[in-house]
């Protein structure tokens, strides 16, 4: 792969540096300040964001590929999400265990991702450079539709057979489905214990396979197209590109992966709360990877993997290391809640701000060519 | 082609154009803005501008058989390539992904057998060699790994260029205004690489302004003007003087004759010192202009030189810099309120974009600067507190206006939208004469509208000027008008003041400064 | 002089300005809209979305009486309802005027309301008093997190919508801290055991719990008009409407419809962008209080977390756009908003035993932001 | 430009998902097998209740039940094998046997009876569905809420 050459902007490198990446920077001083704070064991600590990186990196990656098509911020991944959780009530009501469950419940969500997909793709192909603010109020819609669907239809219309998921009234599906027979069954399937931490090798090995794709998408015809795509519309349209389908497919892509990354954080979970685990699950992976320096417009893997480690030991110590400072466990709560919502607000407003800066650069350029010019005609 | 003809509701761009080209042949085409120069190249191209307003008449014949291509699309794979003016480039792309955008060489993957081509991975060797190989046809040496954003102008020009060329089906390449943005060594590199693209049989339209290039390299001349082919001679037998006044030179129709006066020995009423303004496409560099106290001074220039920037930079509508000193008092840039409260106005050349509220009645288009700079229209309540907005007032205002410009409209609260051209032109001459100003900025004022509507709007600035002694600056792209108007016409050419002459002189004096500092 | 690919302000086209006007036809153009039948042409000004809603509303109205449900007791609690959140949707006016985009930063306007109360409380006013004084105190706060608000929203000007979303929720998320932490002593609002931190839900029993809804109230049998509310409801909503007519009103509404030309006209855009967030989040300070004295309890900690979508919904489902609202769209708005909220349930109830209220309220809120945000929107930015 | 190949091929790869999707279903369903050590009449026969029996379920000790004891283990797919360490009587010597029962599909708890198994009677002497005779206790949450933020969620 040929080195992509780019000049460096002039300034000092440190000083932009520390202007790129101002989110993640601010986190380690967070998580250094908190993690003596909270008096958690290293090996505690440990295990916990390990366990956490292998239910959730799967769900962060699915927001690079429409942030390479320009799509900005994919708050509807909680559609594929959605998609996961009802492949999940299905097999749970065949009382499908084990691994085999979980792989029936990826085939069986990927339907039902691609229809939500398509769904949400058209809508924000119709609302072009409002697609963050349209993907958040369709998440709502389909919330709703979603409720519908499995508080009231599931039962009389659709066949639910097992008494544990029914809800005795005949229809709908109980707040809390219990998915013990599949819990851990993938982190336990190969996972090897080093110095009391569990590292579920399978799982890791899922999510590898999942970066190959991605890094290998780049470098695919449709990877070129959306990156050209996302960078600028006109122009990729002029060259013949088919704009309105690849956007398209570049969220029906997230969507997909989404459902499987809802699947594996719900085994490694255990249980699954029909109506309230997807509702946040879109804040908080966005927050994770903004946490790892991604911006609206670019993101890799490293971003990811970052992201996820440094809101979640702050996820994990806030709490205590709050009780410490103000003894009321509740303000790290609140803090740590407080602390995803600023992340993502911050990063928004320096994209944005950064994209009118730019415009301005120009102006000061001028000024300087003039001062050149009248110094020369005044020798 | 032969007698082509292309019309836009009423108004005749092109009549009438017959041309034929040789393969391997390079052709230059000049005139002035508005000649129909890019409309033709629009149709030859068959950009669907040109079918979605009704099409053209009259037939093209590309290497002997009768084509009319429906889409861009279908002139490339006829072989036909274009340059845009706009760069049309993948910013955070490599020359090379820009060179092959869309067109990239690929390899079967295992997933592309399932999910269809558009799986196939880049091969990126393959791309290496091809954009290497049209770089190297273009005869320029630019970077293939370095992305456009941190390229040189020029270079991206290069690259633009090389894409055509990467096409191996292309047989005639238009390139518009390509050297506007090269310095003089890139735009002699790009002559060498026209002239060696002509040896292996690609025929060029060349269209620019400077004319010095077209006798170097054209093989023959096309001057057009007002939609018609004027001139069609061997560039052998011509010289930059003939080719101006063809462009430039019409039979002055004896009705425009006006009383240019002689204002000289007027006061200086604006003086405008090393005024830089940065609008994209417009830029202004390092201007000096001295009005004179109640004439009619005219700007003109090419396209894209900057006589637009001038008036959109002092009233501070992009971002600008140097001293302006108006009636004695120096006004500062980039603030419109100062301007206004020293009683400039503006007509502004983008009608629908800045000059007009579409969704909004005629009445809040005519009085609302009066009411927000002077103050008018407004019933002071409760001492003064509460300035409440007079309906009546504005009615009446707005009224006087419709009658003095005889605007064409169902009546005062008629939305700004529902109105044609011209009329939408007047509202906005009637919203700067509702300020009583003593100086007026007037940006392209007869642009788009039908020939009785440009007649009533240069009467009314007339009439306005000799009436109310009210200055008036007039930015126009069309030098006929200008002459017929105008005491003075200043000459704006790669952003700077080629010169001011009076307006009796011949039009092609003009056209001399007009290509003289083409940048 | 080549220039960088095309973006949005308006660059010296080749071909005449004639042909720009032709593409860019709106919507419904007045010619086609004389061609359309007088019913085709109700539909396309009226909305379409918005006739469905309204017919579906009626359908209750008229099917209410068959369920048992008495109707004027229905009729009682959509007003009571309207009265509640009126003051609410006319806080998204001033912001859809200036052009700055629907108001999904409400929740700050509401927490500055949330102090002025909880702090009226704590100084130990009652009775109507405490409404006024929870105003008075709530209106200083409502303007400093309004202007810094305001200035935010200048810095990003096109990308307003999605950062107000999370400006409201982080200032939820870091209230919830301060409730927690602010020094209140007074004895009806904190933690019983603990002392400190002020409780989730605190009863306005004894303050201004209906002090509007019980003046001048007209009871005729079972429907009840809170007229106190409505009067005050009806109060701002004049004088928004006579701001509106100011002339830094007819600025404002210039700005919205074409920042572009209010520039050129020399309106200062940042001073009116600012004040129309001031306005807005005052104005949502003041709702949330109506919204309390209707209700009866101050809801604190993550209880504004979700009030800005009903009132996003409830001002579009009136008829507003993204850059156009009227006092009407109000008014509209939130009675059929509420009206539905109100009746779903009890009529949903009786006629196929399932309370979907809730759900169908879910659907038909946020699928009226979808359609108001996939509409071109013409002139303002989004 | 979709060649039929590519339109087979797709055909095909559906096919294949189903086709997997399938076999989970059927490798894939849990049951929860419970085994009785308890006394049987079967066509006029009397069986009685084995001494002791321990019951390894994939070589792990899963139970070891006495008289009208019962036991329980979860299995996945259809084919169960268990290792029974029999002692018929006190006292006695201890057998060995590895039991394979085919498990109905469509039943999540089985009752298997041992001593009927023991002997190779048929299958409707060893085998009956589980029926839970504990009542189901109806907990009335509030389903479904909808705007509530729900704090708890771990994440």
């Amino acid at each position: 792969m040929k080195k992509k050459k780019t000049l460096r902007p002039e300034g000092n490198p440190i000083v932009r540096f520390i202007r790129n990446n101002t989110v993640p920077i601010m986190f380690v001083l967070i998580c250094a300040v908190c993690i003596p704070l909270s008096g958690f064991s290293p090996s505690y600590l440990l295990n916990e964001i390990v366990t956490r990186m292998g239910r959730n990196i799967f769900l962060i990656l699915c927001l690079l590929i429409p942030i390479m098509a320009g799509m900005g911020l994919n708050f509807g991944m909680t559609l594929g999400a959605m998609a996961g959780e009802i492949a999940l009530i299905f097999v749970a009501d065949w009382q499908i265990w084990g691994i085999p469950g979980v792989i029936l419940a990826m085939i069986l969500s990927i339907p039902f991702s691609i229809l939500l997909g398509l769904l949400c793709g058209k809508l924000l192909n119709m609302s072009k450079g409002r697609e963050m603010i349209t993907s958040y109020i369709i998440s709502f819609f389909i919330n709703g539709l979603y409720q519908l669907v499995v508080l009231y239809m599931m039962g009389p219309i659709i066949p639910i057979k097992h008494f544990s998921i029914k809800l005795p009234r005949g229809y709908g599906i109980r707040n809390t489905v219990s998915l013990l027979n599949m819990r851990q069954v993938l982190d336990n399937a190969l996972s090897v214990t080093i110095a009391g931490v569990k590292i579920p090798i399978l799982t890791f090995a899922i999510i590898a396979v999942l970066c190959l794709f991605v890094t290998w998408f780049r470098k695919t015809k449709l990877g070129q197209d959306m990156r050209a795509v996302g960078q600028n519309m006109e122009v990729a349209r002029a060259a013949g590109i088919n704009v309105e389908r690849t956007r398209l497919i570049s969220i029906v892509i997230s969507t997909v992966i989404a459902g499987f990354g809802m699947i594996i954080y719900l085994q490694n979970m255990g249980n699954l709360s029909t109506y309230s685990s997807h509702s946040q699950i879109g804040m908080f992976c966005i927050a994770a990877l903004l946490v790892g320096g991604a911006s609206v417009d670019k993101a890799n893997i490293g971003n990811v993997f970052l992201g996820v480690i440094l809101f979640h030991t702050m996820f994990i110590v806030a709490p205590s290391a709050g009780a410490k400072i103000t003894g009321d466990s509740m303000i790290g709560e609140y803090f740590r809640v407080f602390i995803s919502y600023g992340v993502i607000t911050v990063a928004l407003v320096m994209y944005e701000a950064k994209k009118r800066r730019a415009k301005s650069l120009a102006g000061h350029k001028l000024a300087q060519d003039q001062l050149t010019e009248d110094k020369e005609a005044a020798q | 082609m032969r007698n082509v003809k292309k019309d836009f509701y009423g108004n005749q761009v092109l009549s009438d154009i017959n041309l034929t080209l040789q393969a391997g042949e390079v052709l230059g085409l000049c005139g002035e803005n508005g000649a129909g120069k890019s409309t033709l190249m629009k149709i030859l191209f068959g950009m669907d501008v040109i079918r979605e307003t009704g099409g053209y008449s009259g037939d093209i014949l590309f290497n002997g058989e009768k084509v009319n291509f429906a889409s861009p699309f279908e002139a490339l794979e006829a072989g036909i390539g274009m340059v845009h003016q706009e760069f049309s480039l993948i910013p955070g792309f490599t020359a090379t992904e820009n060179i092959l955008l869309n067109r990239e060489p690929q390899r079967r993957s295992v997933l592309s057998e399932v999910f269809g081509s558009r799986l196939n991975t880049l091969n990126y060797k393959e791309m290496q060699r091809r954009s290497a190989e049209a770089i190297e046809k273009l005869g320029v040496h630019i970077d293939a790994d370095m992305v456009i954003n941190d390229m040189p102008v020029g270079h991206k020009q290069f690259t633009e260029i090389a894409r055509e060329l990467s096409k191996d089906q292309l047989k005639l390449l238009i390139l518009d205004e390509p050297t506007a943005v090269l310095t003089e060594k890139e735009a002699e590199a790009l002559l060498d690489s026209i002239r060696n693209m002509s040896r292996r049989g690609i025929a060029v339209i060349f269209i620019t302004h400077r004319l010095h290039e077209i006798l170097s390299v054209c093989d023959r001349v096309v001057v057009m003007r007002d939609g018609r082919v004027v001139r069609d001679v061997p560039s052998g037998e011509t010289n930059v003087m003939d080719i101006t006044r063809w462009m430039v030179g019409r039979d002055v129709d004896a009705a425009a004759q006006n009383e240019a006066r002689d204002l000289s020995n007027e006061p200086t009423i604006l003086s405008i010192r090393n005024l830089w303004v940065d609008m994209p496409g417009e830029i202004v560099r390092n201007v000096n202009l001295d009005v004179k106290k109640g004439e009619i001074l005219g700007i003109g220039g090419l396209a894209g030189q900057g006589k637009l920037g001038i008036p959109n930079g002092i009233m501070g509508l992009y971002e600008a810099g140097g001293t302006v000193i108006f009636d004695g008092k120096e006004i500062p840039l980039n603030n419109p309120r100062h301007c206004l409260e020293a009683n400039l106005a503006f007509v502004s050349e983008d009608r629908r974009g800045v000059g007009l509220l579409l969704d909004e009645s005629l009445e809040w288009n005519v009085a609302f600067p009066a009411m927000q700079i002077q103050g008018k229209c407004l019933k002071k309540l409760l001492g003064g507190l509460i300035k409440w907005r007079d309906e009546k007032a504005i009615t009446d205002l707005t009224n006087k206006y419709i009658k003095e410009l005889a605007i064409k409209c169902t009546s005062s609260k008629q939305k700004a939208k529902e109105l044609s051209g011209g009329n939408q032109q007047k509202v906005c001459l009637a919203k700067a004469f509702a300020l009583e100003p003593k100086f007026l900025f007037v940006s392209e004022p007869t642009r788009g509208i039908d020939v009785g509507a440009k007649a009533l709007v240069l009467e009314a600035l007339k009439r306005f000027n000799r009436e109310n002694g009210v200055t008036v600056v007039m930015i126009s792209s069309e030098l006929e008008e200008l002459r017929s108007i105008c005491d003075r016409i200043a000459i704006v050419s790669g952003g700077k003041i080629a010169g001011i002459l009076p307006a009796t002189e011949p039009s092609e004096k003009f056209g001399e400064l007009m290509v003289s500092g083409v940048r | 002089m080549k220039k960088e690919p095309k973006d949005n302000n308006w660059s010296p086209s080749k071909l005449n300005d004639e042909m720009n006007s032709v593409l860019s036809t709106p919507e419904a153009s007045p010619l086609q809209m004389a061609q359309m039948s007088p019913l085709r042409r109700l539909v396309a000004s009226f909305g379409l979305p918005r006739l469905i809603i309204t017919a579906f509303l009626l359908l209750m109205f008229i099917a209410a009486p068959f369920t048992g449900s008495d109707f004027w007791t229905q009729v009682s609690n959509t007003i009571n309802r309207f009265s509640w959140n009126a003051v609410l949707v006319l806080a998204m006016v001033p912001m859809i005027h200036s052009g700055c985009g629907l108001n999904f930063g409400l929740p700050l306007g509401i927490i500055s309301g949330l102090l002025g109360a909880t702090m009226a409380i704590e100084f130990g006013f009652t009775g109507p008093v405490s409404f006024f004084m929870a105003i008075v105190i709530s209106t200083p706060i409502a303007i400093v997190l309004g202007m810094g608000y305001g200035w935010l929203l200048n810095k990003i000007k096109g990308g307003e919508m999605m950062i107000a979303t999370y400006v409201g929720f982080s200032s939820v998320s870091f209230m919830c801290m301060m409730w927690l932490l602010l020094p209140y002593k007074s004895p009806t609002m904190v933690w019983g055991y603990a002392g400190k931190g002020l409780r989730t839900t605190i009863s306005l029993e004894g303050f201004y719990d209906k002090v509007l809804a019980n003046f001048l109230q007209i009871n005729i049998g079972t429907l009840s008009i809170p007229t106190g509310t409505i009067l005050f409801f009806a109060l701002l909503a004049f004088l928004m409407w006579a701001f509106l007519h100011t002339k830094t009103g007819t600025a404002m509404t210039a700005l919205g419809s074409n920042p572009a030309f209010a520039k050129a006209a020399g309106i200062n855009i940042d001073k009116t962008r600012m004040l129309s967030v001031v306005i807005s989040t005052w104005l949502a300070a003041v709702g949330i209080l109506v919204y309390q004295q209707g209700f009866g309890f101050i809801q604190l900690y993550m209880a504004p977390f979700y009030m800005a979508l009903p009132a996003v919904s409830a001002i579009l489902i009136g008829g507003a756009s993204v850059n156009k609202a009227s006092i009407a769209n109000v008014v509209i708005g939130t009675f059929l908003f509420q009206g539905m909220v109100t009746m779903t349930p009890t009529v949903m109830n009786s006629i196929i035993q399932m309370d979907m209220s809730e759900v169908i309220r879910v659907i038909v809120s946020q699928g009226m932001i979808l359609y108001a945000l996939t509409r071109k929107t013409k002139g303002g930015n989004n | 430009m979709k060649s039929k190949r590519t339109l087979l091929i797709r055909l095909a790869v559906v096919l294949v998902l189903i086709a997997i999707g399938a076999v989970m279903m059927v490798i894939g369903r849990g049951h929860t097998v419970y085994f009785d050590n308890v006394a049987l009449d079967y066509n006029g026969t009397h069986y009685d209740a084995l001494y002791k029996v321990t019951v390894y379920v994939k070589d792990k000790q899963v139970a070891k039940l006495y008289a009208k004891e019962r036991g329980m283990a979860t299995w996945i797919g259809q084919n169960f094998s268990m290792t029974l360490e029999v002692i018929e009587t006190k006292g006695g010597d201890e057998e060995v046997h590895t039991i394979h029962v085919k498990l109905p599909y469509n039943m999540d708890g089985i009752v298997l009876n041992l001593p009927a198994l023991l002997q190779g009677l048929p299958e409707e002497a060893y085998l009956k569905e589980f029926v839970s005779n504990v009542p189901e206790v109806p907990v009335e949450e509030e389903p479904g809420s909808s705007d509530e933020f729900d704090f708890g969620a771990d994440f």
